[in-house]
């Protein structure tokens, strides 16, 4: 998406009327003296039920992604120690008993074929998942924020050229360059001399890849707050001031930017996330043995006749993480732009 | 007009020889090598050699590269050891798997593209526009809600797990339709249609939900406008203030992305659809091509998606010229 | 301050009823924060042919109040109460298939912005023509025709031309004409004009007023005039209300209000405004302070934060006791709600030029 | 035999088999085939549906390497020598020849006389020099991908470029229209099992097109060429120039093949497994792997349309010697590997019996011996005191495979069968793609390397010298097959005494030796020997199991009215 709707709230009559007697701008005639921004953001998403909600599932996943070792622990299946005798070695591995061999043992199941504990494939998945998004929403976002800045600020050629990269990387189809870049930034990495695909490597090379593709949204946002901004008038008085560019840039610029960088961040997350499961249901994104939710869903397609329990397990929770993450987002922006508030 | 197009054509292209540029260097420094592919087993260094010449894969880059900036525009002739294969203008190329014309190939694919993107595309605009309309509308109500959730549902879950869902329920377990896949139009309509419903569907889902919140915020926003309020003030009936000031104000930034989206689709990158339904289009061809190193084919299947990509994005800007009397193109 | 204990004014109800009467209408939206009180018991009277200014800061009701007449409320969060009788006919109740049938007929009103209050993606005829047509039983061509009459009756050159144009064709003034000609376009009994010329150049100002009254004359029309500014209806009103804070502090006929303005709100809005016979060299003294928050008004009389003379006042009367709304003087409908005693205002209006009351706001402000 | 990887199959290549072998079914193999001698004379008409997940790399006969390309090819070209597999075990017998060839001087000078009358589909009378011309294209760069014998074997071939810069290639004689020799620089016994690979066929030089022939290749079999388009669909039709009474091998009972490319193989194997509308006419050549292999093996209602053909090849664990040099390791390893764990990960027991040689039974050559544990669950103890008697090392093994879902858990199962004895390994998976060209390139070299091989023909002499003759390393640096970097005097010394034997059986027993001494230095753990499961619909009839190539053969192919 590329243009961010900021619906003004019907309800409060018609146009503020400019007043050359009063100074300074009047939020939305109903101001609450002495609450800050981040208070007041705090205060909204506390009050929104779906959005508190939202985050303490997305607490309890980090929570579980953080406690995975305890957790395997407690049921004594690691994700890459195989149960031998969970899987039937002349049904081609599959697992004994009914509903993907669940049972008390694994909670899930297991893995069919490896006889991995499904419970810890997906505990330690979750690692995955959520290292992956958020890393490269970071990432994406600092680099965004800066070239935003820079292109915002600068105006003139710099602008010309960023907005133009910028361009260039929002047409590119970013799934297909994606899928085609990862072995090119993987071998450009790779420093090991054996010829074969670093795991741990390729969770970087996912990370940078991601990033390389979802930076131009954030930096095409904060450019536009950063051109709305620069004409505003405590930008000319520390101008005025003789501030040097860089402290305009990063002392008065950037607080005042807070709100969108963090939107953009909280969307970026659910977004990347689903990019990197996408990556490696299509067989380019994670490597195996690497627990990763993307690749179990790839493995389960083959089964899902048979044993539809181990497609539905990843699946539904993959939904529900995202879903979490989505929710938590738009909490974030309505709370921090309560323009666009859901309604 | 006539000038603002060849404008925007001409900015087109240099985006598009960027794109080539930076594609072609980007492959090219792919961790394969494609004559040893070619090759088969039991590849002396010698014949290597050999293969590697006949591929044109033992000149420089910059040479390569120029080579295939020349085939774009005047076509170029491949292997000067058998009977030589035409590749006419604009060549991408000659596949190193099936010594094929690329575009050849591309443009075999592309109906399948074309079908399954502007059939889902269709389908989700209207049911996106119409259900994001009935949410701005009852904002709050249930009917909000409702539609609000769907959205948040087609946000939220992954399209091949949908894909997959979808084929489990209705091919295999309820055995109501037969396996998807792309039969040509031509061919048999009815087996053209029956293929695509599962696909469509699953696209429809993603998109939907995209176009749902899409066009209800862009409603609600329009709602505050003044000119909503004029409308309403001259006694217009709801439906015609809704139907005709709002959505004909609030559809204007969703061309913008309906535009790109279908450009993007027909162009290939509905990979994860294709490839959970086994349609033969553009996207898989990228993947598979990626895989086998097929580098002319990898590089005409990026190059193809972003001219439509590229192109999209002119013909939103005209359309948008057409519908928003204030842009003059000049 | 719960909003049944708000005091009644004493109006007086004329035998007849009036063309327009407004009886306690109460606009308030439900937020987030707290319930915006934005009309908050607003009562007043219009008859044909008459003009009525509704003056007050943003934030004031004003605006509020004008949407409440053509019933732009309803269907949306803002709980309307009170009355609204026109012609007979109480409006707040009317369902809204029957609010519709008069909007822009019998109600019709001309916006602000006429860049914004016109759709920008249809043409200024084709949107006169819609407004015609939904009333009337016509064809596009007669609507058309009748939108071409009507940009020729507000002044629009060759009318024939520009009924195609788009409204960011057409300079300020003109869209305000092509305003003016949509809400005139069915013979409106009542006009209600929200701020016409704000956003107008102030020599484009003057035609557009001109061209209101002379339209009011021409159509026998109720006009209600809402501004900011107290020199605009100073010419073409009848009688003035100005509103602070969602409430009536002073309504009489405009020369009472602007020949013996009772409340110090309205003092300061005459004196914020540049006499065209005054001195050139005389300061403009604008208010100070911000207009108050809709959700928690100031206790006591609701402009004593900005007030420069509540120590005219017994201590405390103002930050404590609303004032009501009392006939003044010597008056038969001139109201005004405030504790001044009709000697301190003697005495302040009095002589005491501006740097006396400068010299009284110091005395007494902080 | 070579691998070339399939999308997300497994990998399988061309194989030709042996003469005389009898082929141990045994209880597991035995599918219920329908061959032609089973149900009655074949009908005719109809068209037979081919589904494939992807299309073929090559059908130009002298590119093609795969065994689907192979199978297809025998349609459409006729070679010098073919296999008759209708009795109970193949046959070679003359194709285009009239006989199976003669050999002299050593067998380095092979004569073939070619039958009269047989027609291309333009009706002209096919020549021994097409058959030249056809072998010397293989030569050409652009003519890519084929098995290298003819540049190997055929003396001048090192150095000969194809026929297209007027050149020819002098060691092919064709003193007449009906007659042609081959010089061949080595005694090679069995050459007319080569000459039954499609390379060796004709190709008409006026309608040879070069690199593209593929989608052009000029007909002297039962069916031709009428359409295709590449990645998706092949239409073939009768060649009305076939005649039944020059072919001992094929039959032409259909009117039409169509040969569709690109559904996903889950989807192909549900569709002609459900057996409805037009699967029922429909076959595929893909083999069925993972869980479809599972369910559908073990399915009573596809017994009669489900084939199980054993293929000559085999699936092996190879350890690296320059890497993991103590012997007593090596052999610890043998024991350890737990080949139940990592038969499972390939589709149990359907996809193959576990196997103790290198030489599967049914290539000449083979010699049952088993060096090590008898349970193919591993023997855990022997494997701990030879690692004991190793003096306890603690190594850690790189272990390469492709990334296919089957080879992690593959991986895993050794991960966790040697993680008993002491030895931490590291899975590398390598781009299922760019498998083999990387582990084959000698840079690339991994403790354990996963491997499979099917011969070319069913002959120990295309598995044995190519797989561990230690002197290829050096010569083949880039496409090395000797992937457990093997190189012992021994060997190597054995491997150039048997290719001067000329007298069969002698060499059999040799090769078999050969085997065991191979596994005597643990060089290679071998796992299973394969089968390959395909299924039809139930109204395709004739179809053979061809276990020399491991496919369907379709060459009696007929449509039940």
């Amino acid at each position: 998406m590329t243009t961010q709707h900021q619906p003004v709230d019907t309800g409060g009559g018609t146009a503020l009327l400019p007043e050359p007697s009063i100074q300074g701008s009047r939020p939305g005639g109903t101001a609450v003296a002495g609450r800050s921004p981040a208070r007041m953001a705090w205060r909204r998403i506390r009050r929104d039920k779906v959005t508190t909600v939202a985050l303490a599932a997305t607490l309890l996943f980090i929570a579980i992604a953080l406690l995975a070792p305890v957790l395997t622990a407690l049921t004594g299946w690691g994700p890459i120690t195989p149960d031998n005798k969970a899987i039937n070695p002349d049904t081609g591995n599959f697992p004994y008993g009914s509903l993907g061999g669940i049972s008390a043992k694994h909670l899930l199941g297991v893995e069919p074929g490896t006889g991995y504990d499904l419970f810890a494939r997906i505990v330690y998945g979750l690692r995955t998942s959520l290292y992956v998004g958020f890393a490269s929403a970071l990432l994406s976002t600092a680099v965004g924020v800066v070239a935003g800045l820079a292109a915002g600020y600068f105006g003139g050629w710099v602008d010309s050229l960023l907005s133009r990269i910028m361009d260039v990387m929002l047409a590119f189809p970013q799934l297909l360059f994606i899928i085609a870049l990862t072995p090119v930034i993987q071998n450009a990495l790779q420093t090991n001399s054996h010829g074969g695909t670093d795991e741990n490597l390729r969770l970087l090379v996912l990370v940078l890849n991601i990033a390389v593709f979802a930076w131009a949204y954030t930096a095409r946002l904060v450019r536009g707050q950063v051109l709305s901004l620069r004409e505003r008038e405590f930008v000319d008085a520390a101008r005025l001031m003789s501030a040097g560019r860089r402290h305009i840039l990063f002392r008065q610029l950037l607080p005042n930017l807070w709100a969108p960088i963090l939107i953009s961040f909280a969307l970026a997350v659910p977004q990347n996330i689903t990019t990197e499961a996408a990556l490696s249901y299509l067989g380019v994104g994670v490597i195996p043995p690497n627990p990763d939710w993307g690749a179990v869903l790839s493995d389960a397609s083959q089964f899902f006749l048979q044993d539809p329990m181990y497609l539905f397990v990843p699946g539904v929770l993959l939904f529900l993480l995202v879903l979490a993450l989505n929710l938590l987002g738009d909490g974030v922006r309505d709370a921090l732009d309560p323009r666009a508030r859901r309604g | 007009m006539f000038r603002y197009l060849i404008r925007r054509l001409l900015a087109a292209a240099v985006i598009m020889l960027v794109i080539t540029t930076i594609t072609f260097f980007i492959f090219f420094a792919l961790p394969s090598n494609p004559a040893l592919l070619a090759c088969g087993k039991t590849c002396s260094p010698s014949r290597l050699a050999e293969i590697k010449h006949s591929l044109g894969l033992d000149q420089s880059y910059l040479t390569q590269y120029w080579e295939f900036l020349k085939g774009l525009v005047v076509g170029r002739d491949y292997g000067d050891q058998s009977v030589r294969i035409h590749c006419g203008a604009p060549c991408l190329g000659i596949s190193f798997q099936t010594d094929t014309p690329v575009l050849t190939t591309l443009l075999q694919d592309f109906p399948a593209d074309l079908s399954l993107g502007l059939g889902a595309a269709v389908a989700f605009l209207i049911l996106g526009v119409g259900l994001g309309t009935v949410a701005a509308v009852r904002r709050g109500r249930a009917a909000d809600k409702a539609a609000v959730g769907l959205a948040l549902f087609g946000v939220s879950v992954q399209i091949y797990f949908i894909g997959l869902l979808l084929l489990y329920l209705f091919v295999d377990k309820f055995q109501i339709l037969p396996t998807s896949g792309y039969t040509p139009f031509t061919e048999d309509p009815a087996g053209w249609f029956q293929g695509l419903i599962l696909p469509w569907s699953t696209l429809v889902i993603v998109y939907l939900a995209m176009y749902t919140r899409l066009t209800r915020s862009s409603m609600l926003e329009v709602f505050s406008e003044d000119y909503m309020r004029t409308a309403r003030a001259k006694g217009l009936p709801a439906a015609t203030v809704v139907l005709k000031h709002g959505l004909r104000a609030a559809i204007t930034p969703i061309i913008t992305i309906f535009g790109m989206d279908v450009g993007s689709l027909i162009g290939g990158s509905a990979v994860i659809t294709e490839s959970v339904f086994g349609i033969n289009g553009i996207g898989k061809l990228a993947v598979d091509s990626v895989q086998n190193s097929d580098l002319p084919v990898i590089l005409g299947t990026t190059l193809f998606a972003a001219t439509f990509v590229v192109l999209a994005n002119v013909v939103v800007d005209l359309v948008y010229g057409l519908v928003d009397p204030r842009v003059r193109l000049a | 301050m719960s909003v049944s204990t708000s005091p009644q004014p004493a109006d007086v109800t004329p035998a007849p009823a009036p063309f327009l009467d407004v009886r306690d209408l109460r606009v308030h939206f439900p937020t987030e924060d707290g319930l915006v009180k934005s009309v908050d018991g607003v009562s007043f009277t219009l008859e044909k042919g008459r003009t009525l200014g509704i003056v007050g800061e943003s934030g004031s009701g004003k605006s509020v109040t004008s949407l409440a007449l053509l019933g732009l409320h309803k269907g949306t969060r803002a709980q309307v109460s009170g009355e609204i009788w026109l012609e007979g006919r109480e409006l707040i109740a009317l369902p809204e298939a029957g609010m519709r049938a008069l909007r822009g007929r019998t109600v019709s009103m001309i916006f602000q912005d006429p860049l914004s209050a016109l759709h920008p993606f249809f043409t200024v005829g084709s949107q006169i023509a819609e407004a015609y047509r939904v009333h009337h039983k016509v064809s596009k061509k007669e609507a058309k025709d009748r939108a071409v009459e009507m940009l020729k009756r507000v002044g629009i050159p060759q009318p024939e031309r520009r009924v195609r144009d788009y409204p960011h064709q057409f300079s300020g003034g003109m869209r305000q004409r092509a305003m003016i000609a949509m809400s005139l376009v069915c013979d409106p009994a009542l006009l209600i004009a929200d701020e016409p010329t704000t956003a107008l150049d102030v020599t484009v100002q003057a035609q557009i007023l001109d061209l209101i009254r002379d339209l009011q004359e021409e159509f026998g029309s109720a006009v209600v005039i809402i501004t900011h500014d107290l020199g605009v209806v100073s010419d073409i009103a009848d009688d003035i209300l100005v509103m602070y804070g969602g409430r009536r502090i002073e309504y009489g006929t405009t020369r009472e209000v602007l020949k013996q303005p009772q409340h110090p709100y309205t003092w300061g809005l005459l004196q914020s405004m540049p006499h065209l016979g005054g001195d050139v060299g005389q300061r403009l003294n604008p208010i100070p302070g911000t207009p108050p928050s809709l959700i928690n008004l100031p206790d006591g009389c609701s402009f004593h934060p900005r007030c420069a003379y509540k120590g005219w006042v017994t201590e405390g009367r103002c930050t404590a006791e609303r004032p009501e709304l009392r006939l003044v003087s010597g008056s038969e409908r001139h109201l005004a709600a405030c504790h001044l005693s009709d000697d301190a205002k003697q005495e302040i209006r009095g002589g005491a030029g501006p740097d006396d009351r400068d010299a009284a706001a110091a005395r007494t402000a902080r | 035999m070579t691998r070339t990887t399939r999308t997300t199959r497994r990998s399988r290549t061309v194989a030709l088999t042996a003469t005389a072998v009898v082929i141990a079914l045994g209880a597991t193999a035995c599918g219920g085939s329908s061959g032609n001698s089973a149900g009655g004379s074949p009908s005719k008409g109809g068209t037979l549906t081919i589904l494939d997940d992807a299309d073929f790399n090559h059908i130009d006969p002298q590119r093609t390497y795969t065994t689907e390309g192979s199978s297809m090819d025998y349609e459409l070209v006729r070679t010098l020598t073919g296999w008759d597999e209708t009795g109970s075990q193949p046959k070679l017998v003359g194709d285009l020849a009239t006989d199976t060839g003669t050999a002299s001087k050593g067998a380095t000078v092979w004569t073939f006389h070619l039958r009269h009358g047989v027609k291309w589909q333009d009706g002209s009378e096919v020549t021994a020099q097409d058959v030249k011309y056809g072998v010397e294209r293989a030569f050409s760069p652009d003519i890519n991908g084929g098995p290298p014998y003819a540049s190997q074997w055929l003396v001048g071939g090192d150095s000969y470029k194809g026929p297209y810069q007027g050149k020819q290639l002098s060691s092919i004689q064709t003193p007449d229209k009906y007659t042609i020799v081959f010089h061949l620089n080595q005694p090679v016994a069995d050459f007319n099992e080569t000459t039954a690979m499609t390379g060796w066929s004709g190709v008409p030089k006026a309608h040879d097109t070069g690199a593209t022939y593929d989608t052009h290749v000029w007909s002297d079999g039962p069916y031709m060429i009428k359409s295709y388009t590449k990645n998706k669909e092949m239409v073939l039709v009768r060649n009305k120039n076939w005649s039944q009474s020059s072919d001992p091998i094929r039959q032409q009972n259909l009117n039409e093949i169509d040969a569709k490319f690109g559904q996903d193989q889950a989807a192909i194997d549900q569709q002609i497994k459900s057996d409805g509308g037009s699967a029922q006419t429909a076959i595929t050549q893909t083999p069925i792997a993972g869980s479809d292999l599972t369910t559908m093996a073990g399915d009573p209602s596809l017994k009669s349309r489900y084939y199980k053909i054993p293929a000559p090849g085999i699936n092996y664990l190879a350890i690296n010697l320059n890497r993991v040099k103590d012997l007593k390791v090596r052999q610890a390893i043998e024991y350890a590997i737990d080949k139940t764990t990592v038969r499972g990960a390939f589709g149990g027991s359907a996809y193959g019996n576990y196997a103790t040689t290198m030489l599967a039974p049914g290539i000449d050559g083979h010699k049952d011996f088993n060096l090590y544990s008898s349970n193919p669950a591993g023997d855990l103890t022997k494997a701990k005191a030879l690692m004991k008697q190793a003096g306890n090392p603690k190594p850690t093994m790189s272990l390469a495979v492709e990334n296919i879902p089957t080879h992690e858990h593959f991986a895993d199962a050794v991960k966790t069968a040697l993680a008993k004895i002491g030895i931490t390994v590291n899975i590398t998976p390598i781009d299922k793609n760019n498998y083999f060209s990387t582990v084959d390139n000698v840079k690339n070299q991994y403790d354990l390397t996963w491997g499979d091989w099917i011969a070319d023909w069913p002959n120990a002499s295309t598995v044995l010298p190519t797989l561990f003759d230690g002197r290829q390393i050096k010569k083949l640096p880039q496409s090395n097959n000797d992937l457990a970097y093997l190189n012992d005097p021994k060997v190597n010394a054995q491997i150039d005494k048997i290719g001067k034997m000329t007298d069969i059986k002698q060499r059999n027993v040799a090769y078999g030796e050969l085997d065991e001494q191979i596994l005597k230095d643990a060089a290679v753990v071998p796992l299973m020997y394969m089968n390959f499961s395909e299924v039809s619909g139930s109204k395709v009839g004739g179809v053979i199991n061809d276990s020399i190539m491991a496919e369907p053969s379709l060459v009696h192919a007929y449509i039940k009215q």
